[in-house]
């Protein structure tokens, strides 16, 4: 058992022909995931590195039976592109690309929910469950199989707490990248619920950041639902109020989504939060 | 996209929402007329992008051309929280009855977009939340059905116990939502709403953001555009694949990933600097944006140190590495450059960088401390 | 036991102030079900009839503890009011309102299905379960307690015909006029899944007209799922091609949907057709 | 309310749908000076409401202007399937590499829009869809998504193999979709959607249907509105509350409910004799309704027996007895009335009509067979 993504992942890729989508597919391949091959609408027929390419997302599927996909399109098709791929039947969708506009995911994220397909992303790094599978752009050699399930607003600083966790000899049961965007698939309690059931996760590292209250909520859910030792690591604060930091969520509006407010919140619940990503194992290894 | 008073209220005009009689000005000359033609008494509000305006003293009450020629002249050239104001809005007086505060915005947590009204108009509405959390009524929008009239309905009974009032406040909702989403925006606040002496709903004031992921949707949007200076740098670096925001400190700071950015400031601050910006190079770095990134901050002339902080995933490490020697094969650096670099080809990239005058750094902190000493700071 | 109604439907009427909405409360109340008052917006602390009007569901809902509610608000307000039912939380909304854009109601339809509220029309006369309560306008001195299900395409017609059964000494379990306008809430597959699983109804009587293919389905559903009798009356056999007889759906389009068609597939479902409207009862004693 | 196809082309056009150069005329001599602008051949198309007017022979190529004068000539005036050609759209010849189906309708089993889509143009799709059902594609668009692009992409590659092609498909069915959400339509279709020896693609016919129930959004569609003889008979009588659609029978028929209606008109026919209408007085009748309807029925010169058929349920039988006897009040019926009255107040209803001429009727089956002597009808 793991989260998301595991052994019987089959991943196709759209926008297989792109620069990205072609380097992530061998990427994926290389760490062994199943790569079924991708989609690139008006060049379907032809092979990429020995993958082949589709015109459809429904012929893609019909043909090599994939239940997952990554999108690597331009933003101006992305939504187009998971709505295809939630209409073809795959039930997990990742969406790498970033800034959707906000009207199109609310209509895409409702319409997911009623189709029963899964979304991690929009502008995420994806979902690792390490031996098992990767589905998305994370650097594979940082992980390691274990029990610690990470959940993250972030990308690269998911990888800086990753690695160490993983060099205190810590593995990791899935790591899900939620992504920055402002509207989101997953969120930190989709995640965190399936942590919760998840039999090979036995401690989570939850990595937030400014902006909105979801580490506040998450807070909540830790402490009252999740059954498992978490951790926690905070970016932002030294961020000034009313700039968007980045990702699009981060941002202090008024006095609300203070990084202060989240540690303050985290630490009631009795979550260890970590004043420096390299402090994230040590409190970790006092809770497994 | 934030647009400025005076062009919210041009947003509002065209979806047929009621505002007062307005009139942009760029002087006390063009006051003094506006004035006129308005008639006296005229408010004066200074066009700035941040808030407290009123606070700072950017609007005022003119009940003469006295006064309409004194208060321009101090208003215009003030300086509100760092941003200077070029421009001011000439607007008729209003007899405020009654102030409401409606705004429509998505809610991240809800995945919904919500209608949020109040009948504590006219003040922050933060702190009505905090404090009196039973004068909100928040309705979520569903994104299949759009604003119900039901929900309109309810919204005017919550503010208002006279029919037409809420008749009024009922359909200027409607508008309001239509124009967020045919506009493709993530705000529309109206605050105050207001019910005049004749009772009139009128919004007073007006906030409108646009969802900036949409803007190619709206290209005559660009127009709109009026940044202040520190904005205008961020904006073009945005142009260049950069999320660049310049901050007090001395310690610059390159980092690849939002999150990682900000956890590298973070770490500046622990140790006992300051960092001189935010600056995520995004994935997919290439040696031109690295060349970029150098120069936004060496532009900064507050800069002391460089701190280069890099995890590869989708970034290669020897993309960075390279990047960084052309950036100083002609010049050399005015500041030194600590660089920290881990991930895909790594070893490449410390290969490429050995000899040089880059000072490498082993892990995060370490390059945090060293770029803290480099620059003299702490 | 017994389909959308029972002892515990507490209903309210929206448009209760109109004329047709406050005659059909009082002849409701005087059937014996609960009506717990009405909703009209700007009426709201009024009472008429005795029955207290409100001015939104929200608040009837809340003050009432009603779970249904019945429509009789002009066309142009009428799928407005729906949603506005469906989101203060009611079970069942009757529209026995006529006319209802097919753009509004195809979002309707999909918005009720998500937030789980059954839809009975718009355009019909309602739902009745004899002696314990009735949600419309049927004519409740026609019906009798029992045992045969009806589900019909009509109004008049549905009395005519139950009039035949509660004559020959058969009572219904419920009687659901399912509507005829373009797009209803309550299809007939919907309705006859119910009866499938209530322990009440023994046998059911089918009321179709031409038009579509909702009978042939029926038929399908009958022969193969209901376990139980059935038989059906079929309108329209004298329709001309082409021309749209009162309801929206009534209408042989090209050369689907004739009485011919649909009284076949019955009879090849094994289902009995009565030929008349007088017949109905003969063939369902037959069966039960 | 369906359009003629110069009316739908309209709709195309404005749409951005490409449609051949066209123009409507009433004369050959119009026709003439038409081909002149269009250029030779060009073809003509009786402008009907009916389907099957090519087999009619109202749609002729002509090549020459004696053939212009001649075939405008002929299909002006001409009756096909008892309408009366008015309008005659001469339109220039196009040819013809490729012809295929498309449309978006609402499809009410699956309460949905469904976009079909098959390479089998310009025939009957009933027949395609019951003989090579494989060569349709049905996509079905989610009320909360819409149309997506996607399924545009699937429906060109369904018709054709050449990409140009293909975008020029999914493009207009692009606008389709649009057209038929902004307009409230019941049906939108292209029959045949050709492409041409030159590989442009574009709507040889057009079909549209706009959903009645939501005319009252678009009032300016009342322009529209062109009526044979018979339509304008249903669309009055319509605007009256009454559903009346005149048959060639001789029992006339009065009915409560569109289901009772054709039942009725059914047992008519089985007890040997033909309805002259179906009558729908609906719910709620009044006496002036009656009145109305009794109207229209003996308008009917064929009628030599009306049969009332009325279950009470909102509607009160002693209204209908009362309209019944405020029609005979003045001037006594032409024609002899069976009445049959059950339900909500049938026995005052009785007692109303006792001793007058109306010929009382104890259920359907007796009133039905009452009637049918009564007009000698069987």
């Amino acid at each position: 058992m793991s989260v998301f993504v595991d052994k019987d992942t089959r991943v196709l890729v759209q926008g297989i022909t792109g620069r990205d989508g072609l380097f992530h597919a061998l990427s994926m391949k290389e760490y062994g995931t199943e790569v079924a091959g991708g989609v690139t609408p008006g060049k379907g027929g032809q092979k990429v590195e020995g993958f082949p390419v589709f015109d459809s997302m429904e012929e893609a599927v019909r043909k090599t039976g994939a239940n997952t996909s990554v999108i690597f399109v331009p933003e101006r098709f992305a939504s187009d592109a998971i709505v295809e791929a939630a209409d073809a039947g795959v039930g997990l969708v990742v969406c790498i690309t970033e800034g959707l506009p906000v009207k199109d995911m609310l209509q895409v994220v409702s319409y997911l929910e009623r189709k029963g397909t899964k979304l991690i992303g929009p502008n995420c790094p994806g979902v690792i469950s390490p031996g098992k599978s990767k589905v998305g752009i994370l650097p594979g050699h940082i992980f390691r199989e274990g029990n610690v399930g990470v959940v993250s607003r972030s990308g690269t600083l998911t990888y800086e707490l990753v690695s160490h966790v993983t060099n205190a000899g810590l593995g990791q049961s899935t790591c899900v990248g939620i992504g920055g965007d402002p509207i989101i698939g997953s969120n930190f309690l989709d995640v965190l619920k399936m942590f919760a059931e998840d039999a090979e996760t036995e401690a989570v590292v939850l990595v937030g950041e400014i902006g909105g209250s979801d580490e506040e909520e998450a807070a909540r859910f830790i402490k009252d639902e999740l059954g498992k030792p978490a951790v926690a690591f905070i970016a932002g604060r030294t961020a000034p109020k009313g700039k968007r930091m980045g990702h699009a969520g981060a941002i202090i509006s008024g006095s609300s989504g203070t990084a202060e407010d989240k540690v303050a919140a985290l630490s009631a619940a009795g979550i260890p939060v970590a004043a420096e990503p390299a402090e994230i194992a040590g409190l970790l290894k006092e809770k497994v | 996209m934030k647009l400025l008073e005076y062009q919210a209220k041009e947003f509002f005009f065209r979806a047929g929402i009621p505002v007062p009689r307005e009139k942009l000005v760029l002087s006390p000359k063009e006051a003094l007329s506006a004035a006129g033609e308005l008639g006296l008494p005229c408010v004066l509000k200074a066009q700035v992008g941040v808030g407290g305006r009123g606070k700072a003293g950017g609007v005022k009450l003119a009940k003469t051309e006295g006064e309409v020629k004194a208060h321009a002249g101090n208003i215009i050239g003030m300086d509100i929280k760092g941003e200077k104001v070029e421009r001011l809005l000439c607007s008729e007086a209003v007899d405020i009855a009654e102030e409401y505060y409606t705004s429509i915005t998505n809610d991240r947590a809800n995945r919904a977009l919500v209608l949020m009204v109040s009948p504590a108009g006219g003040v922050d509405i933060e702190q009505v939340a905090s404090e009196t959390p039973e004068r909100i009524l928040k309705l979520q929008i569903d994104p299949l059905m759009g604003l119900q009239a039901y929900q309109q309905r309810r919204a005017g009974a919550f503010l208002s116990e006279a029919k037409d009032v809420r008749k009024q406040i009922a359909a200027i909702i409607g508008k309001l939502y239509w124009m967020y989403v045919c506009n493709d925006l993530s705000l529309a606040e109206i605050n105050p709403l207001v019910v005049t002496g004749e009772g009139k709903v009128i919004a007073l004031d007006a906030k409108v953001i646009v969802d900036d992921n949409a803007m190619f949707r709206h290209p005559d949007f660009a127009d709109y555009r009026i940044l202040s200076e520190d904005e205008a740098v961020e904006h073009e670096a945005k142009g260049k694949g950069l999320s660049y925001i310049k901050l007090s400190g001395k310690v610059g700071c390159i980092v690849n990933g939002a999150g990682l950015a900000m956890a590298t400031m973070d770490l500046i601050k622990r140790y006992g600097g300051e960092p001189a910006n935010f600056l995520d190079v995004g994935g997919s770095s290439s040696p031109e944006k690295m060349l970029s990134a150098i120069d936004y901050v060496t532009s900064d002339k507050n800069v002391r140190s460089i701190f280069v902080n890099i995890f590869g995933g989708i970034t290669r490490c020897d993309d960075i590495a390279r990047g960084l020697l052309a950036a100083t094969k002609d010049n050399p650096l005015p500041v030194p450059v600590v660089v920290r670099l881990t991930g895909t080809n790594e070893d490449e990239a410390r290969e490429l960088l050995e000899g040089t005058s880059f000072i490498p750094a082993t892990d995060m902190a370490d390059g945090a401390k060293k770029a803290i000493e480099a620059a003299g700071d702490g």
